[in-house]
């Protein structure tokens, strides 16, 4: 599985494109969690275009029974969505989600990073105890950086982990993003008036940094 | 309670029944706008075009009903009720031009804004949860290399071990013996985020005492701490500039209301 | 990726032979274990040619990566062994960390810089030379500047590994007492304004305590 056209190797420079590709291929295929590029720039020998190995290795992939996937700034190889039905063996029974937290989980992925002022003012209650600490506990959500704004809240932003399960390359690609900004549902807009239900003074001027990570 | 904000104008046999069939259920509501959000369905209309006259009404003919079950009611469903009697008020009569603040159909926009999001967040919840999910509908690589060569011992912790760690360092000293019991003092620091939370629905002159967290009225004692904590916040909120209060008259109800942010 | 000759599929009929492939390899990928064939007939539909189809992979699978191989009566895949070099890496053993050291690094996260009798005085016991070591020798804290007191002491701070590790953008974005308190994340609910901290803490929102402790 040489190329051809690397007749001159030499040991300070990088292996043909194909080598490259073959390497990030059995690294992918050997962890079972994604693998950063970063990480694997490390790995491979020194030299290598790793970006451009791991575009080759996605094509080849496409139609296959795995896939090579993007989970934020890193890859992975997963099984096609379509032949889940094979897998009941390996089907793990994930703990029901209250719908509390399947919501909150919801807004603190749409909006970004969300403090619990926000997450509360959407839902229209309190945010119970437990329902943090379980999306925590997943580790589907952490803690974003505080808000420039009065008391500097605390705030949720979601993790890799919760991309890598939810099948998303980031969050860019969450379902009916682009519907709900276009529809003005993702801004933050204070009530008529008021200065607004408690901490969330932040009001106009804190448009939610969506995705700046 | 103001007793008079829930004096209704005779509602329709449907509103009423549609009342009734939320309260049956009134634990499985996730606060006042998820029954607010429920109501808006009857209108079978898109959540742009609500009336919110019409569902300002049938909210309060399901908190009258309420209280005619003797359905101990959330603090929060009945703040929300004063806020909506408030709001009819003002989108039924004509705009005085002497009043200041936003006026009723604003008022009214922003809840129907309120209503439309989070039905929006339901919906992106339910596909998010439709999404093809890692162990049930893909999956990672379900044999580790067995090339085990080097071995590393990698030490873990979570941010949650962490914090969990510094919580149980840092509140144990509260557990000494000398700690009077507290269950019936209601601090103002409680006090101050609960009116801080509530206060965004006054639009009008409400008294003081329909902000006393639940289950705080009955006991004197508690009743005390309760009222004596929500008075001081009242007051660091009046020194902030959120709010205004007043007193008719010697032991009349202290009396409050929100502060236009326009002032 | 259907097969050309398979236009009057039917739902008694085995389904392409590329389809079984996909499916062999999914299975392959996914399972804990090497699979043998007779467990690959049993998951996949019914009239597959389940030897036919590993024999096509495993020829897909020459000079790549990762190869299809049998072992024993079963097949799995393993990456190919010229590659081994790669994998170094891959075998690690994760451990708890001990309460003691949890403990100490949070302390240092939450007051850095912090001396050792600082950490001391918040546990109420002696930080033992194996716990600064461990945490030292896992790259989550350093020494800082040393302390303009009497006597100079060294003190510790936490490292960006450290911050990687614990998915945080900046020591200050750790949640206050009162925050982890708020979002549900504490176990035991100390009584009401005894939860004053000392430091930067609740900083600018601490309101007086009206109630005399």
């Amino acid at each position: 599985m040489q190329d051809a056209d690397s007749t001159n190797e030499s040991l300070f420079e990088a292996p043909p494109m194909a080598e490259q590709e073959r390497m990030c291929e059995a690294v992918l295929f050997a962890s079972a969690e994604p693998v950063s590029v970063r990480d694997l720039e490390a790995r491979m020998p020194h030299g290598c275009d790793v970006a451009q190995a791991l575009e080759h290795l996605r094509k080849r992939y496409e139609g296959r029974g795995v896939r090579v996937v993007k989970v934020g700034e890193a890859w992975a190889i997963r099984t096609a969505p379509d032949l889940g039905f094979l897998m009941q063996k390996e089907t793990v029974e994930t703990r029901k989600l209250s719908r509390a937290a399947i919501e909150t989980l919801a807004i603190i992925a749409y909006h970004q990073p969300a403090t619990r002022a926000e997450i509360e003012e959407i839902r229209g209650v309190s945010v119970s105890r437990g329902t943090i600490d379980q999306l925590m506990g997943l580790e589907w959500i952490r803690f974003g950086r505080r808000k420039m704004t009065p008391g500097r809240p605390v705030t949720f932003v979601v993790t890799p982990d919760f991309l890598d399960h939810f099948g998303l390359e980031s969050a860019r690609d969450l379902p009916g993003l682009k519907e709900l900004r276009a529809a003005g549902l993702l801004e933050n807009r204070p009530p008529p008036g008021a200065m607004s239900l408690g901490e969330d003074e932040d009001g106009a001027d804190a448009q939610p940094e969506l995705f700046g990570e | 309670m103001n007793d008079n904000l829930f004096q209704e104008d005779a509602t329709s046999v449907s509103e009423r029944l549609a009342a009734e069939a939320l309260i049956v259920d009134v634990d499985g509501y996730e606060g006042p706008l998820d029954v607010l959000l429920t109501l808006s369905r009857t209108q079978k209309v898109d959540l742009r075009k609500i009336s919110v006259l019409e569902l300002a009404r049938q909210y309060l003919g399901f908190v009258e009903r309420a209280k005619e079950l003797r359905l101990e009611l959330a603090a929060d469903y009945l703040v929300m009720a004063a806020w909506l009697a408030f709001l009819k008020s003002r989108l039924l009569l004509p705009p005085d031009p002497t009043e200041e603040g936003p006026s009723g159909e604003e008022l009214a926009a922003h809840l129907a804004f309120q209503l439309e999001r989070l039905q929006a967040m339901r919906d992106v919840a339910a596909r998010l949860m439709a999404c093809d999910r890692l162990g049930r509908d893909f999956f990672r690589r379900g044999q580790g290399e067995d090339v085990t060569r080097i071995r590393t011992v990698q030490y873990n912790a979570t941010l949650l071990d962490l914090m969990q760690g510094y919580a149980r360092i840092r509140t144990r000293d509260d557990f000494r013996p000398f700690v009077m019991d507290r269950d019936s003092v209601f601090t103002m620091e409680q006090a101050l985020e609960r009116m801080r939370g509530l206060i965004g629905f006054t639009g009008d002159w409400t008294d003081m005492a329909s902000y006393l967290p639940q289950g705080w009225d009955g006991d004197p004692v508690r009743r005390r701490s309760a009222t004596a904590a929500t008075f001081a916040a009242s007051l660091e909120l009046v020194k902030e500039g959120h709010l205004e209060i007043r007193q008719s008259d010697l032991y009349a109800p202290i009396q409050l209301r929100k502060v236009d942010g326009r002032t």
